[in-house]
This record gives C-alpha cells, structure tokens and sequence, in this order.
C-alpha cells in the first residue's frame, strides 16, 4: 500500500440487488459498497454474477430489486450513458473496441462525453470544435503515455496483439477521467509477464489518479495483490466480504471453490 | 515511392490532425481542385479543345450526375457506413429534397435556390428521423426493413397526395431556373460548376464530422453498440443525427438531382432500385470512406456508359445489331456479380484499394 | 375480400417460407429469393416456350434451380462464412441482381402467360352458396401451400438431413464439431428453397403472367417475415396470412380515404409497427444481449 | 572550427525510434557500428519479403549502388554517362525511397565510431549517397580524436588527427593522445588517472593502431587482445569476429588463435535473419538450438566464413588469419550468462574458459563435441541444455589464389 493512498468515505453502494433473466436468477439480494481510492475485487466461482454485477453498476442491466447508490446518488435504473457521464468507467471481458477504429481514435472515444460542441461546429471544424478536438487529444495523449502505448497509436485496434488490446480498452476506460473504474477479467489470457505490467497499470492508476476501482478477476494472486477488500460471490449471493486475509480463511470461501454442495 | 515523409515532422496537435497530413497529399489534393475548378471549365471554354470533345455531354451526361451520386453516396455512407445502420430508402430521401425544393421555390415569393435547397435537406431531414425511429430499437436488416417502408411511403404520398407535385399528372414536376445570387445557371459548365461547389463544400464537412467527436460516436455505435453506450455516448441522439444529417445529404441530392441534373422529375422516378444502385456505390467504393462515396459513385454511374458505348462500337465495327435488353441485362448481371466480388474479396471497397496502394507506396521499397 | 387478402396471403406464405428455409439453416437473410421466383418461373415457361412437355420443363427448371444452390453455395455463401448478418445480406442484393441478369439474359424481358390448366374462375356453387368468390385456382394454390408446408415440417422434424438441418440453424459451432457438413446442408437448403420458388413461380406466373415484377414478392416477404418470426414455418404461414389479409383490408376501409394505392406500403408499417412491440416477431426466438 | 545551432529530438519511447526517426528526419546522425547493422539487417530482411519485382529491382540498383555509388558520393571523375543515369533511375526508385523510409534522407552528415565497422557495411551506406564518415574518440578525449574529412573518407582508417590533437603510437603499439580537450583526471581516483596519463601529458587509450601512408589512423583491436598466432603473424580477433557479424545471418562470433597454429571460432547465428532463411525454405525448427544445428544452416554459415576467408587472404597482414575450423553454439550468448558485457560486447576470456572443452574440440580433429552448459531463462530460473554440437571446417584461400578468385 502506498503512503500517500488515503481510503475515504463509501462512493458506491450497493444494497439488496437482485437481478433475474426469464426464470433464470443472476444476482440475489446482494450489498456491499466501495469507498474512495479503494481496490474492490469480486470473486467467486463461474457463473456465479459477477459481470452481471458489474452491468447492474454501470447501468447495462437494470435490477428488479434493490438499489445503486453512486457518489450518495440512490437510483433504481440508469442507462450506461448516463453512468458514463456520472463518472463510471469499465473495461470488458471480452474486449469490446471499436474494431474498425484506430487507436488514438477508439481512446478519443472515451473523452466523447466531455466534449460540447455541436455537429455544425464539428462540420466546420473550427473555433469550438477544433479547440476542443485539440484539447482532448492532449489529455488521450496523457493516458497514451501513462500506459506506454505511443508505438501503436495510429493502428486499427483490430490489428493489435490481445494484450495490447486489453491495455487500450483500459486507455479508453481512464480517457474519461473516471471516479469509478471496473474492470471485468482484465488480466484474462495473459501471460506473466504482461500480467505483472496490467497490475502495475492498475495499481499506477489508483494510486495516481485517485480512482476507486472494481475488478473482477480469476488469478487469486493478483486479487490478493492487489486489492483492499473482497467481495466473494457464488450463486448470485454474497457469501462473504473482507480483506484478503479474512476472504482466504473464510470457509464458505473454500467450500464454493472446491466446489462442496450447499 | 512517392510519398517521401521523412522530415515532414509535426510540432503541434492541430498540425497531426489536420485533413491530410502528408504533405504530398495536400499537393495531390490542390492540384484536382485546380484542374476540377479551373482547369476542365477553362478546357470546355478552349475552341480548340472543346471541338474535340463534346463538353455538354460529358457535364450533364456524366460529371453531373456523377457528382450529384456521390453526394447521395456520400449521405448513404455517413449511415450505413460510419453509423452502421443499413437503409434501403435513400431514394426516398432524394425525392424529399428534390419535392421540397420544388415546393418552396414555387410556394415561397423570392426564395434563393440554395436557401431552398437547404431547407430541402432540413425537410429530408426531419423525415429521416422519422423513419430512424424504429433504429433506436432494431437493428439489421429488421432496421432495412423500416427504411424500405420509408423508401415506399415516401414515393406513394408523393404520388397521392396532389398538392405536393402542384397537382400536375402523376406527380411530375418541372424544376425552376436555377438562379445562385442573382446569376443564372444556365449552361452545362455553370451548373457542373455549382454542382461541383456544393459537393465539395459539403463532403468537406462530411470529412470533418467524421474526424471528430460526432463522427467518433457513429463509428463506435456502428463497430460495438452495447460499448459504445458503456462509454457515454447516447445511442438516441447519435443515431438520429446520424439519420438526419444521411437524410439531409441525400434531400440536398435529391433537389440537385432534380434542379442541375433532370429537370424534370417524379416520383417514380426515386424508385427502390435508385436506392439500390446507391447502396451499390458504397459497397463498391467502400463503405465507410469518403473517398469510397466518390469512387463508387463514379464506377456505378461510369460503367452502364462504358457498356453502352461498348455495345455500339462493336456493334458498328462488326455490323449487327445486338439483341434489345442485352446490355442493360449485362449490367445488371455485371452489378450482382461486382457486389459479391467485392463483398468477398475488398468488404471495404475500391478506397480501401487505394489505401493499400498509398500505403505500399509509402513504405516502398519495402512490403510491409 | 377478406378470404381474397388471405389467399394472396398464401403466396406470400409461400415466398417467405423460402426465405424461413434459408434463414434457418445459415443465417442468411436471402434477399434473391424473389429473383429465384422469377428465374424458377421464367426458365419452367421458356423450355416450354421451347416445345418442351410442362412435366419436363418444370424438371429442367428444377434442375437450375439445383444448379443454381451450388453455384450460391460456392460463390457467395463460402466465401462469406463468418461475416456478419447484413454482409450477406447485402451479397443476396448482388445475387438478386445477378439472377434476375441471368434470367433474362437468357429467355427475354417480355411478360410470358403459363397456363397449368387450372381454371382461374369461381366457384360457381360456392358463388351461389355462400356469396363468396373463390376461384378454383386460389383453392388448389392454397392446397399445394398447404401440402408444402407439411411436407417440409415433415422434413425437418422427421429425417435425418432435416435434423441436421436444424442443428446447423441452432449452432454453427456445434454442428461442425458433430460432423455436420455445413457446405452441405447450404446446398440442400438451397435446393428446397429453390425448389419452394419452383412452386410459388409456377402458382404466381399462372395467376398474374411470368413477369419481372415477380422479383418483387422478395418484398412482399419482408413484413411477413417480421410478423411471423425468422426462423419459424408456421410464422411465416401465418405471418403471410396476416399481410394478405391486412393489406386487403387496409386497401378497402383506409385506402379510400387517403387515395388509395396503401397496399404497397400498409405491410410495412404493420410490420414496423409490430417490431416496435415485439422485436423477435410472432414465432420467433428471444435473444438476450450479453455483455 | 565553427559553431552551429542544433534541434536535438528525442524518440518517444523505445518502441517509436524507427518512426520517430522518420519522422523527424535528422540531419545529423552519430551511432555506433551496432545500430548501422541492424538497420541493414532490417532493410535485408524485409527486402527478402517483398515479392519478385522489387526485389529484383532492389538488388538490381544496389549492384549499380555498389559499383559507382561511392564515387558519385565522392566527386570522383571517370564515371561513365550509363551508370551516373541508372544511378539516378536508382535514387528515384530505389535509394530515394529506402533513405526515406529509414529517415535518412535528410542526413548531411553520419558518424559512426565505437568499434571497427565492416567495411560492407560501410560501404552499403555510403554507395546510397549517406555521407557515413568514422570517428575515433572516447569519453576521456572529451569525444573526437581522428575523423574522417568529406572527400577524404578510407574504409579501414578512422582519419587523420583533429587539428589540436596530438597522436603517438607507442612501441607496443598502443595509440596515445594529447589535446586540449583531454580530461584532466577520473573523478577522487589519482591512481587511475596516474595510469592513463602519462608524465608527457599523452593518454593511453588501450587501442592497438598505426598511421598508414595517408596519415590516417587505423585502429585493429584493444592492445591487450591484440597477439599473435604461433607462427608469429598478427591476431586480432576482434577484427575478424566483426568481419563474420557483418553477415546477417551471424549475430555473434568468438575467434581464437593466440599462440595456435590456426584461428578457429564459435558463431551465433542471427535469429531473426536466419529463421527467416529457414521459413523460406520450409526448413521447419522448433527454436535457437535447433535451427542452430541444421545442416542446411550449418552450411549457410560456412559459405559466409570462406567469403570471409577470401577476402582475408588478400591482407598480406592478416591472411593467416584465415578460419579453419568453427561451431555454432547452441545457445545465444547472453549478458545474463556472464557472455556479453552489458554493452553486448563478447567476454572473450570468460568464453574461453566456459566453453574449454569446445575449444580443445576445435583444435583437435574430432568432428562433434557434447557440450553441457547451465543457462538462466527468461523468468529467472537457471536450467541445463546440453547438445552435440558439429565442427565445420571452412575453406581457407592461399593469397595469390585469392586475388584470382575474386
């Protein structure tokens, strides 16, 4: 942990929410909540609703049940733009660029909602909207150096090796200056050493930007590496939330790993 | 080989994101404005050239229209081909901008052609986001589906409903004089010229929303919805727009169509088949390029005169006349058979072509 | 005139099951199913135009049709694997075109009458009857729809290629991992689907002549297809029921008072109308978006 | 002397050099032998990948390059009008684009230093139309020692002394400086600035060299490593080693010879060139130690060695230098393994002892050698390879036969 990391008061929460599709039960009566500067994982076997927990927060699913309270912000339904422009951020599982774009272009993306100028000015691209175009291109270039991407700024995504792929969706997640960042599986498929360098991104980004952050992933070491506290899922259900220490000793912990019949 | 970069260094944002950053380019693109601007109407106005050639021909036979298509193109292609959204009604679009164009100049005292032309792309517009409703719902060919209802409503209201035609027969209309600040165009050259104004301008600005946030927002909507919306763009506001402003593009053809082009037009003639002749352009010039509108829009509108005058140079070399219908059933055959070429073997059309060429040519004497 | 729109459904039933077959087995949205309809119909009239006996005829056209599955297979559908939906769709426009080239490259742009031998008047004793007017032509039509139909279902649910067929709609994956061929049931599917634009070329040129506004029923299909659901046989029977019958109906009590002329346009704004409510259509299957 | 204003850039990051290079396309370009190689090396390789016109049209104009370049380059006269226009149709087509896509079209003026260049290399930039020049100076000279002037530019030399600089060779042959710009001590350590410095005020720099007729210095080697073979002849094997690298299918050599009848050498073939020889050829190969003991990559490697040894027998000084016998280890040299220094330079000595046993193998007449050695990976874990490793013997060239050859 870094001395100068100070973790504050809750910026999320997350009360009683229950998620359904058809018959099939995805999330169920779950709370927990995420304080400022704070690495939160959530774990848990698969199948178990962890990126379904992740959509509840960012708007992509809506709850049937319970309630998302962002920055003291109760709501039931909110629509992922408007998640956006509230200050939440995320990357996917599986990754989910602009395929057809380049790199600097799909970053760009991520600055779209802070950007004002109307489409006449854009069509004439002057005064307002180059300005603006400039502006932000300055700040994509700030995350482009941060996650040492430069080389392949001008690629099409599509283009790009895996892990490069998944370190330019977090450029497009961090582009948007987010409060609140949640990152599904954003080590999945990779090898060590790109490992090591995403969790120096993540650790880098919390420590220096102040971002609270989400993450779901599989490798316990990274988990417990990385993150203050856990949230353990198995079944749609919370069983158990703590720091890692108190996650590892924790028996239902163990028994929905090794798989033990409830 | 051509394009010698190096030291072409930049020192600014404004100069990496300018239209075209290399400097042969700029060259490249200075030149075609000069000779389409100033050099071709000076060639048609030379005695000495313009016996040679037959200049009215090739203006209003074939650089207008071609010039007109690639705005239509170009509209179809800011929605299907950045925003994604497939439409099979951008004829309907074009015989809202030639009928409203009609109905302003013959219902507002005074109006300036190129205000009514405006207008006319507003009015398409404003239909376009009618008919992109149901895109904030479906998508796919469920969507072509609601833009082939536009593509049939559109050309029967045009036919019923009498008052928009001046209850002339079957809807034709004869479209005004044009008059541009008080200046009669009159002649072939002045209305290529103004033709040629108006789509320049106005693929200009094409070019310059879709290198920025706009622009950006169609694109992501287009490769990855679910992402897009995750990333805070409003998928209601970008797809209309994207909608509207195809719509707007396709309306300003359309009035173009009918003023500079035809003159006289009906809404028969904005049948389902236009619009698929303009699809074909994208497909075939690239879909999501700008360029590609161009492109497309020349090879579509070039290759049934190329064919033509095939057919009758053979047929007065060997003699014979071909069978009625052979040509034009060539075509059509020549047309399916380039799509699925073209679908199968560059999906992004003869631009993506000539960004490979410029790429090799760029890093010659090296492949890649 | 309701039972008038309903027969006219029946047509369009038969179209849009063409493109249900299709659509099944590929995924593919074949918008040149009506250029099928008419190259089916056109190639059936010429050889009889030709001298060729009708039986005959119909064989030979049945044999282009097969012929016509391969070609598709190998020059449009392999290539295509694994592009997206609209992709290939757009490849269909290109093959609607290249066939309707096709077909009258070879035998003349000129409307042709074809005569089955089917009278195409009332029913007299039904005329009498019931006040209705049903031809005996609509009747037997609406009898082979009929026969199609449950041969079909027959054929997918009972044999073994029909299974398969149906594994291939479900998973593309999956199939292949089976050992489906997937090349294969292209080509069969296609050769139904020819087949089924045999038919309905054969029952539409009969009533309206062999003419290229045939190609046009390809559109006709489209709001059948929405309403009844994609994937479904007894949806896109329904579904063209629905369009005939609507269309009819809208023509009598709304046309008048717009100016008429609304068939043409009436189905899709039903249809779209139906889509704002229920995406997946009347049969078809809900998909859920996962992120 | 004059004084000149520069813009000096920086590359982004260690990914973007070849782009930002060409990008900013310097004027002025100053790096070591290394750097030039593996450009050329780049340039082979992904020639190698164009299809048959360019490269035909790449090797075509590069033979015109190699033949009259250098003397364009120079002013020279006599150049027939023919090749002075194809040379031209080669800047058009060729050079021009290849300088560009480099970005070195802009160079006025590159130096290279460091380390002895191989004169192919060398020659390659220059027939392109580089002005690529040598220099000769360390850190302790305050840089430049000797540098080539425009016009005044000989392959194996490193040019005559800068004016203000004095050059002595000492009697064993180590090169010694005096100048103003020399240092005046290494920082709080008396004794070695005692031992660089002499009484005179000279510096010792450690390098073997001499003055040839033209006044040029040129330098063969560190005084220490330079010796003599048993036959009393001149050795330098750092000499030789940069003859074999210049290939670009050898990455690496290690030559022996002080004190023995005959120089024999260890070789590390050049992955990235090699493997794509061998993909090429549809030669299949799992990794280093694999393609390393193919026959077909021994025999390429042999071929590289006797054109080597040809062009040796035409120095009546170093023509018993010649390679007789040599292996290729099957293993990369590597920093990490104690091989290289961390400026990649080999360890000879270390060498030497590590791999005694493959040494004695080559001045024996056995024709293979098991060799066990223990490696570190990547990820930090050490780990035993051992492989039965082929001695290749190479063709050696009498001098007369040589010049008849070639």
């Amino acid at each position: 942990m870094t001395a100068g990391r100070k973790i504050g008061r809750p910026i999320l929460e997350i009360d009683g929410v229950s998620l359904a599709f058809g018959g099939v039960v995805a999330l169920q009566g779950v709370s927990f909540d995420v304080r400022e500067h704070e690495i939160r994982a959530i774990i848990g076997p698969n199948g178990a609703g962890k990126s379904s927990m992740l959509n509840v927060i960012n708007g992509v699913y809506h709850p049937q049940q319970g309630t998302v309270a962002f920055k003291g912000r109760r709501r039931h339904r909110v629509d992922p733009h408007e998640a956006a422009r509230q200050g939440i951020a995320r990357t996917f599982q599986n990754i989910a660029l602009f395929r057809g774009m380049t790199v600097l272009d799909n970053i760009m993306t991520g600055r779209n909602l802070k950007m004002k100028s109307s489409f006449l000015q854009q069509a004439l691209y002057w005064g307002p909207a180059k300005r603006e175009e400039l502006e932000h291109r300055a700040k994509v270039e700030e995350v482009i150096d941060f996650l040492e991407i430069q080389h392949i700024r001008k690629t099409p995504v599509g283009r790009l090796p895996y892990g490069l792929q998944k370190r330019v969706e977090l450029a497009r997640a961090l582009a948007a200056e987010p409060e609140l960042l949640l990152l599904d599986e954003p080590m999945a498929g990779m090898n060590l050493e790109e490992k090591q360098d995403m969790s120096r991104f993540v650790l880098d980004v919390n420590d220096q930007m102040g971002t609270s952050i989400v993450l779901i992933e599989h490798d316990m070491s990274v988990v417990m590496d990385l993150s203050d506290r856990v949230v353990v899922l198995d079944y749609g259900r919370k069983i158990a939330d703590g720091t890692p220490d108190e996650v590892r000793n924790n028996r239902g912990v163990i028994d929905a790993y090794l798989g033990v019949a409830h | 080989m051509l394009y010698r970069e190096a030291g072409q260094f930049k020192t600014t944002y404004a100069a990496d994101q300018q239209l075209f950053p290399i400097r042969q380019d700029r060259i490249g693109i200075a030149i075609l404005l000069a000779v389409v601007f100033v050099g071709v109407p000076l060639a048609a106005e030379t005695p000495a050239i313009a016996g040679a050639i037959d200049f009215n021909y090739w203006f209003s036979g074939v650089l207008v229209p071609f010039l007109i298509f690639s705005l239509a193109a170009l509209g179809l292609n800011i929605l299907t081909g950045y925003a994604g959204q497939l439409s099979l009604g951008t004829a309907a679009f074009m015989a809202v901008g030639a009928f409203a164009a009609y109905n302003f100049e013959l219902r507002v005292p005074g109006m300036p052609t190129l205000a009514s032309f405006i207008l006319a792309g507003v009015v398409a517009a404003l239909i376009g986001i009618v008919f992109g409703l149901p895109s904030l719902r479906i998508k796919g060919f469920y969507l072509a589906v609601a833009t082939l209802a536009a593509q049939f409503f559109v050309v029967w209201a045009l036919t019923k409903f009498g008052w928009l035609s001046n209850y002339s027969s079957s809807g034709v209309i004869t479209a005004q004089k044009l008059v541009v600040f008080g200046y009669a165009v009159d002649t072939p050259v002045k209305r290529y010229l103004l033709v040629l104004a108006i789509v320049s301008v106005m693929a200009l600005a094409a070019k310059n929303m879709v290198r920025s946030s706009i622009g950006r927002a169609w694109m992501a909507v287009r490769d990855m919805d679910v992402a897009a919306e995750v990333v805070g763009i409003p998928m209601m506001k970008t797809k209309l727009l994207a909608f509207a402003i195809s719509s707007f593009y396709c309306g300003v053809a359309g009035a173009l169509y009918a003023f500079a082009y035809l003159g006289t037009v009906e809404p028969a003639g904005f049948e389902l088949d236009l619009s698929f002749r303009i699809l074909f352009m994208i497909i075939v010039g690239g879909v999501g390029s700008i360029l590609g509108s161009f492109l497309g829009a020349a090879f579509i509108v070039l290759l049934p005169i190329f064919m033509d005058l095939s057919a009758a140079s053979i047929e007065r070399s060997f003699g014979f006349a071909l069978p009625a219908g052979l040509v034009s059933n060539l075509t059509l055959i020549l047309f399916g058979a380039l799509i699925i070429f073209f679908l199968v073997v560059e999906p992004l059309g003869l631009a993506r072509l000539w960004q490979i060429a410029k790429e090799k040519l760029r890093l010659w004497p090296f492949p890649h | 005139m309701l039972i008038g729109g309903l027969l006219a459904g029946v047509m369009y039933s038969l179209v849009a099951l063409g493109f249900v077959l299709i659509y099944k087995a590929s995924g593919v949205f074949n918008f040149a199913q009506g250029a099928m309809v008419f190259f089916a119909a056109l190639t059936t009239v010429g050889f009889i135009s030709m001298g060729a006996p009708f039986w005959l005829a119909v064989a030979l056209a049945l044999l282009a049709m097969v012929a016509l599955a391969f070609f598709t297979e190998r020059v449009v559908l392999r290539p295509l694997v694994n592009q997206p939906q609209i992709t290939l769709f757009m490849a269909t426009i290109g093959l609607a075109f290249f066939i309707e080239g096709i077909a009258q490259l070879t035998w003349g742009a000129q409307v042709h009458a074809l005569d089955l031998g089917i009278a195409d008047e009332p029913i007299e004793w039904l005329m009498r009857n019931t006040g209705m007017n049903i031809s005996k032509f609509d009747l037997v039509a609406s009898g082979i729809a009929a026969a199609l139909v449950a041969v079909l279902a027959v054929f997918f649910n009972k044999t073994r290629t029909g299974r398969a067929l149906r594994a291939v709609a479900d998973d593309h994956q999956a199939a292949l991992a089976v050992g489906i061929s997937l090349q294969r049931i292209w080509v069969i599917v296609w050769i139904v689907a020819g087949f089924v634009a045999l038919v309905t070329g054969l029952l539409w040129g009969a009533r309206n002549g062999v003419q290229f506004a045939l190609t046009f029923l390809a559109l006709k299909a489209l709001p059948v297809l929405i309403l009844g659901g994609f994937e479904s046989i007894a949806g896109a029977v329904v579904g063209g029921l629905i369009v005939g019958a609507s269309e009819k109906l809208a023509e009598v009590y709304i046309g008048p008072h717009v100016g008429g002329g609304i068939e043409s346009w009436f189905p899709y704004v039903l249809a779209l109308a139906f889509l704002l409510v229920r995406p997946e259509g009347l049969f078809g299957e809900r998909r859920i978006d996962r992120v | 002397m004059h004084i000149a204003g520069f813009c000096l850039n920086c590359p982004e990051s260690p990914d973007t050099v070849m782009t930002d290079l060409r990008e900013i396309g310097p004027t002025y370009y100053f790096g070591p032998p290394r750097v030039y190689e593996s450009i050329l090396t780049q340039v082979m390789i992904r020639i190698e990948d164009a299809g048959w016109i360019k490269r035909r049209l790449f090797h075509g104009f590069m033979a015109v390059a190699k033949r009259v370049g250098i003397g364009i380059l120079e002013g020279k006269p006599g150049i027939p009008a023919k090749d002075r226009l194809l040379y031209r149709l080669g800047e058009i087509l060729v050079y021009g684009p290849l300088k560009n896509v480099l970005g070195m079209s802009r160079i006025r003026v590159a130096y290279t230093g460091g380390e002895a260049i191989g004169p192919d290399l060398f020659d390659f930039y220059r027939s392109i139309g580089i002005n690529l020049k040598q220099l000769y100076g360390m850190t302790e000279t305050c840089v430049t020692v000797c540098m080539h002037a425009s016009g005044d530019v000989k392959l194996e030399t490193v040019g005559p002394p800068m004016p203000g600089v004095e050059v002595r060779i000492a009697d064993s042959g180590e090169v010694l400086v005096r100048s103003p710009g020399l240092m005046k001590e290494y920082h709080k350590r008396p004794d070695a600035t005692r031992e660089a410095i002499d009484a005179e005020g000279f510096f010792h720099t450690g390098d073997a060299g001499y003055f040839d007729s033209g006044g040029h210095l040129k330098i063969i080697d560190r005084a220490k490593d330079v010796g003599r073979l048993a036959d009393g002849s001149l050795f330098a094997p750092k000499y030789l080693e940069n003859k074999l690298k210049f290939f670009p299918y050898i990455k690496e050599a290690v030559c022996f010879g002080q004190g023995r009848d005959k120089v024999c050498a260890f070789i590390n073939i050049d992955m990235a060139a090699s493997g794509n020889w061998a993909e090429r050829r549809n030669l299949p190969y799992t990794g280093y130690a694999d393609l390393a003991s193919q026959r077909a990559v021994l025999d390429l490697i042999r071929e590289c060695v006797e054109k080597a040894n040809r062009d040796l027998a035409q120095d009546s000084t170093l023509a018993h230098s010649q390679i007789r016998r040599f292996l290729v280890l099957h293993k990369e040299l590597e920093a990490d393994d104690g091989e290289l220094t961390r400026t990649r330079k080999v360890r000879r000595r270390h060498i030497a002892d590590k791999y005694a046993v493959l040494v004695d193998a080559l001045y024996s007449d056995r024709p293979s050698c098991f060799v066990e050695t223990q490696m570190r990976f990547e990820d930090g874990r050490t780990g035993m390879v051992s492989a039965d490793l082929q001695i290749v013997e190479a063709k050696t060239f009498g001098a007369a036969a040589a010049r008849k050859a070639a």
